[in-house]
């Protein structure tokens, strides 16, 4: 077996995983939808804005609700010291109103 | 038949050959480079997945949410506000809002709570999001302690459990009646935390937040469509964030595969010599060293995409959990849904195939350069 | 400065291109300053091996160039949820002032890119380098233009702030607006469809013509490049109306999205490619019979011929069964 | 073309395939260490003739090998091919006569290619590789299908009867065996020259005489030989049509055929 048809093959077994994976996607979308929509009852229903994906402060728990400088409320000269600060930045303050 | 084809598969043997003969170098070489478009393709990945996720979900946030700021902070928002914003044209409904967060000691946890009394609670007992009855090991019925604002602990009981899937909006939750939440913080009576407002066609919505501005100057309107975009910028900045982390990785890849190329051990140039003499021809050559610098670098991409795909939506992002989970004790596990488009796998390529086969065209043409009768000579 | 993993893509990858160029470049003034064939010395073999180098950087900035367009569409697209206003690409390159001349920058370079592989081949089937001062005069346009894009690029991307207020391809691209996109979107669809199908014709005949013939190639290149210039026109004036099947909607660039079957990106190659092989047919004309050049350049320019036609066709072919079933009636 | 017995002319009308015009091939031109390796050297080689360059190393016959071989370009002078490669240099008929001084690296690989085969002193065989690769390994560029020529070199492997080794790595092999796979590797494309440079630097004489054979059916094949060495078995052997003798990079005596 030449070394080429095996390299060959392997890389037209690895595109086709990819492509299969990349057909299946629909099909998995479709499968939770039924838990996306009970989240979206839970979110109507109670009114929440945010994802909890970091509960350590209120700027990181609620990005979108929070104020401005929400992030140096300790004190004047408070750092921002969450881990998670360093990739949740408060949001940029524009104001829609005209 | 002399065909082209025939002649790159010849070579590509060749290449393939070559490769294998020097078994450490070019094995390490490819499973950095896997490794390294393993963690860009699980960040792409994770970061489209669960923006698509928010997108979804969040699209049933209330339509505005109005806040009241005092000296730049958030403050209780008097509920007299609440008939004259009803009042605004084009406004449907104005729910107040009472909400807050609890730290609970002994877990090291912060919770947020909040008043509801459409959930049929009877008093003194909440409803609590999974990742709470997770990280306090409650089940129904077991009684949950706070400590109120004057230190005193009050009991309550569970009443029931938020579904585990949705851990992703509401791990942290607490739900408890109004009465319980004002008893437990002690919270002004006429206030509210803020106001959830709906308005009846979404496209008023800038014209009513300028309405509410002129009329409460202390309050600060989010749209909807602000609350979006805030974790559509975020999640791209923080993809830029640790792309740019990961750029240093493929930066020094790019390194280590140019010292690779360069350094071209005498071995590997006598054996180009040899090809030359016996009638290789230069772009011979440089479609060998194309070979096999393509061949590592399609592997690479391919088992790197593909375990990444495994990694984020079969393990759900495992490996990225402390990084992302950062000091809070509770995490929430949710199970993404897939979703990659072929859009992220060019950016993916851009940013890693083509990096190393720029930085491995000017080695391999010096190696293809080398003088056919050098061989004679040596 | 909107930092995502595509501008990052995008960016990193100019900048690798330019300074190959700038490489290839240092060394293709010395082999125009010290060429000659006839001597045997040392600096003439080595000048030898560098054009392998050069060549070889130039097929990789050309294929980089036809990937990075159509990323660089993609990422405007797709960017466009981060401007108020901005419906499609379209909008996000009104952003700032550097959106278009990067875009037509980028078309440019592609061309440029092309035509030197093009030269580059014919070179390459000459006994003596026949074409290689031709070749490096061209490659000394070419790099200023690509560190120009590159320049652009990162004004441009630099320049992007999320949320600033842009106005749409609805009103970008509208009759009244000012500027060379509201022209092309107001040329009248009537008179651009006989251009745009009678060019398409008159290149088919030269091309045939000169094909068999092998005479009036000029004309058969000032058409091809003519035409290409027309369906540029008219793919904004008319055809995208059949596609979106809305007599307003002028953009070219939302075709390339999913809901369109991403047609855009076959029509846009088939453009770009017949134009290259078209003109690269013309260059190439000075040249037929000059030296070693007399047995190399005729095939190669029935081979240029043929992919120039076969590329037009593909796009005719896709336009007008489009407008066949388009169920958008255009009133002349 | 039917062959003569060893040492008399064949009776066919002798062409001179290639010739050599003031051949001038320095290194280093213009830097202190300059120097001249082939002075001013002219040469016509006969088709179907073995010709000997003799003389001590570092005379020059190992770069004029080089030259006419197409693997280097002469500093000045010209060299001029008849009947040999043209097949490789599109456009070119059979007969008339080629200068290849200044062709381009590409067609000089191509005509090295298809016209000459080359047996290196140090044999120059790829280690990794197995021995019917490295005998294949010249057809690779050529694009020709792989069944033919692995065809090819098995049949070579049995006329030299190492086609036991077929599939073992070439560092296994005895001296010998490593000379006829660099010999079967020189003729998979059917050259029309062979070119050998020092042949029998490292074979006691029993294999030297083995090699001097295999060259005697070459030249009844009707293939032009030519072989620098300084070894007596070869430069005196009956076979040999023509010898050149060179030192310091110049042609000393042009032998005639004996």
């Amino acid at each position: 077996m030449r070394k080429s048809t095996v390299f060959f093959s392997f890389i037209i077994l690895c595109g086709l995983l990819l492509f299969v994976i990349l057909y299946r996607i629909p099909v998995s979308q479709k499968k939770s939808e039924a838990m996306i929509a009970s989240n979206a009852k839970i979110v109507r229903e109670l009114k929440l804005t945010d994802l909890s994906l970091f509960t350590e402060a209120r700027y990181t728990r609620h990005p979108s609700m929070a104020d401005l400088h929400s992030a140096f409320q300790d004190h004047p000269l408070a750092l921002d010291h969450f881990p998670s600060g360093s990739l949740v930045t408060p949001p940029h303050f524009y104001n829609e109103a005209p | 038949m002399n065909s082209s084809f025939e002649r790159h598969r010849n070579i590509v043997d060749f290449a393939l050959s070559s490769l294998l003969r020097r078994k450490a170098k070019n094995l390490s070489l490819l499973a950095v480079y896997t490794l390294i478009v393993f963690v860009i393709a699980s960040i792409i990945f994770f970061i489209h997945a669960l923006k698509r996720e928010a997108m979804l979900v969040l699209q049933n946030a209330p339509d505005m949410v109005v806040q009241r700021l005092a000296a730049g902070r958030n403050d209780p928002i008097p509920l007299g506000y609440q008939e004259k914003i009803a009042a605004i044209r084009g406004v449907s409904g104005v729910e107040p809002r009472l909400w807050g967060y609890y730290f609970d000691a002994a877990v090291g946890a912060n919770y947020t709570l909040m008043a509801s009394d459409k959930q049929q609670l009877e008093p003194e007992s909440v409803i609590i999001g999974s990742g709470v009855a997770r990280t306090r090991r409650l089940a129904e019925g077991d009684m949950m302690a706070f400590r109120a604002y004057n230190g005193e602990p009050t009991l309550f009981q569970v009443q029931s459990i938020l579904p585990y899937a949705s851990e992703l909006v509401a791990a942290d939750l607490i739900i408890l009646s109004n009465r319980d939440f004002h008893a437990l913080f002690n919270f002004p009576k006429g206030v509210a935390t803020d106001f959830a407002v709906s308005v009846r066609n979404p496209r008023e919505l800038t014209t009513i937040a300028a309405k509410i501005v002129r009329q409460f100057p202390d309050t600060r309107p989010i749209l909807k469509r602000e609350i979006l975009r805030t974790y559509d910028s975020i999640f791209d900045w923080r993809g830029g964030m640790m792309i740019v982390v990961v750029a240093m990785a493929v930066l020094s890849f790019i390194i280590f595969a140019w010292d690779k190329a360069t350094g071209l051990s005498a071995e590997e140039r006598k054996e180009i010599g040899t090809l030359k003499s016996i009638g290789w021809e230069t772009t011979d050559v440089l479609f060998l060293k194309f070979w096999e610098g393509s061949a590592i670098s399609l592997s690479a991409f391919l088992c790197g995409v593909i375990l990444a795909y495994c990694h984020v939506f079969f393990f759900s992002a495992s490996l990225f959990e402390h990084a992302l989970k950062g000091w809070a004790v509770l995490y929430p596990q949710f199970k993404l849904t897939p979703a990659v488009d072929p859009y992220q796998l060019a950016v993916l390529f851009f940013l890693t195939v083509i990096p190393y086969t720029v930085t491995t065209i000017v080695p391999s043409w010096r190696a293809a350069t080398v003088e056919p009768d050098a061989a004679m000579r040596s | 400065m909107i930092l995502q993993p595509a501008v990052l893509a995008l960016l990193v990858g100019s900048l690798l291109t330019s300074f190959m160029l700038l490489y290839a470049l240092c060394y293709g003034i010395r082999i125009l300053a010290r060429w000659n064939i006839k001597s045997g010395s040392e600096l003439q073999l080595t000048l030898e091996r560098r054009t392998y180098l050069i060549s070889t950087i130039l097929s990789y900035t050309m294929a980089f160039q036809l990937l990075s367009l159509f990323l660089f569409i993609y990422t405007a697209d797709h960017l466009h949820s981060q401007f108020s206003g901005a419906m499609c690409a379209a909008g996000t390159l009104n952003v700032n002032a550097f959106g278009y001349p990067l875009l037509i920058m980028k078309i440019v370079n592609f061309m440029f890119s092309g035509l030197w592989l093009i030269i580059s081949h014919a070179d390459t089937r000459g006994y003596d380098y026949p074409l290689i001062k031709f070749k490096y005069a061209l490659l000394i346009v070419i790099a200023p233009l690509v560190i120009l894009e590159t320049f652009f690029l990162f004004e441009y991307f630099l320049g992007l702030h999320a949320d600033v207020i842009t106005s749409c391809c609805g009103s970008l691209f509208s009759i009244d607006k000012p500027g060379i996109s509201g022209d092309l979107a107001a040329l009248p669809s009537g008179p651009m469809e006989t251009a745009f199908f009678s060019g398409m014709a008159l290149t088919f005949a030269s091309g045939l013509y000169f094909y068999c013939k092998g005479k009036g190639g000029y004309i058969f290149s000032a058409l091809s490049f003519l035409t290409f210039a027309i369906s540029v026109a008219a793919l904004i004036s008319f055809i995208c109306l059949y596609f979106y099947e809305l007599p307003t909607h002028h953009c070219p660039f939302c075709i390339l999205q999913k809901e369109y079957g991403y047609v855009g990106y076959i029509l846009y190659i088939a453009l770009l490619g017949g134009g290259v092989a078209g003109i690269g047919t013309g260059v190439l004309l000075p040249m037929r019979n000059s030296g070693s050049m007399a047995r190399v350049v005729p095939s190669l320019q029935r081979r240029l011929i043929a992919t120039n036609l076969l590329l037009y066709l593909v796009f005719t072919l896709i336009v007008s069964c489009r407008m066949i079933f388009s169920s958008l009636i255009l009133g002349k | 073309m039917e062959s003569g017995d060893g040492g008399t002319r064949c009776r066919h009308e002798v062409v001179s395939v290639i010739r050599l015009l003031h051949v001038t091939k320095s290194f280093n031109t213009g830097k202190s260490n300059q120097f001249t390796a082939v002075q001013d050297v002219s040469l016509e080689i006969e088709s179907g003739r073995v010709t000997v360059l003799k003389g001590p190393s570092g005379s020059g016959k190992t770069t004029l090998l080089t030259l006419i071989g197409c693997m280097a370009r002469p500093t000045s002078g010209r060299i001029m091919l008849r009947a040999i490669g043209s097949s490789a240099l599109p456009g070119m008929e059979e007969a008339d006569e080629v200068e290849i001084t200044s062709l381009p690296e590409r067609f000089l690989t191509g005509i090295r290619r298809t016209a000459f085969g080359f047996i290196f002193q140090h044999f120059n065989l790829v280690r990794g590789i197995t021995v019917l690769e490295n005998v294949m390994l010249p057809a690779y560029p050529t694009g020709e299908g792989r069944g033919a020529v692995h065809g090819r070199a098995l049949k070579l492997l049995e006329i030299f009867n190492i086609s036991r080794h077929a599939h073992s790595r070439v560092d296994l092999l005895s001296g010998g065996e490593i000379q006829r796979v660099a010999i079967a590797r020189a003729l998979i494309n059917n050259p029309s020259v062979i070119i050998a440079d020092e042949p029998t630097a490292h074979l006691d004489t029993k294999l030297s005489g083995e090699f001097m054979e295999i060259i005697g059916n070459f030249k009844a094949e009707g293939k032009t030989i030519l072989i620098a060495s300084h070894d007596p078995l070869v430069h005196d052997s009956a076979l040999v049509d023509m010898v050149v003798e060179m030192r310091d990079g110049r042609i000393i005596q042009d032998g005639s055929g004996r």
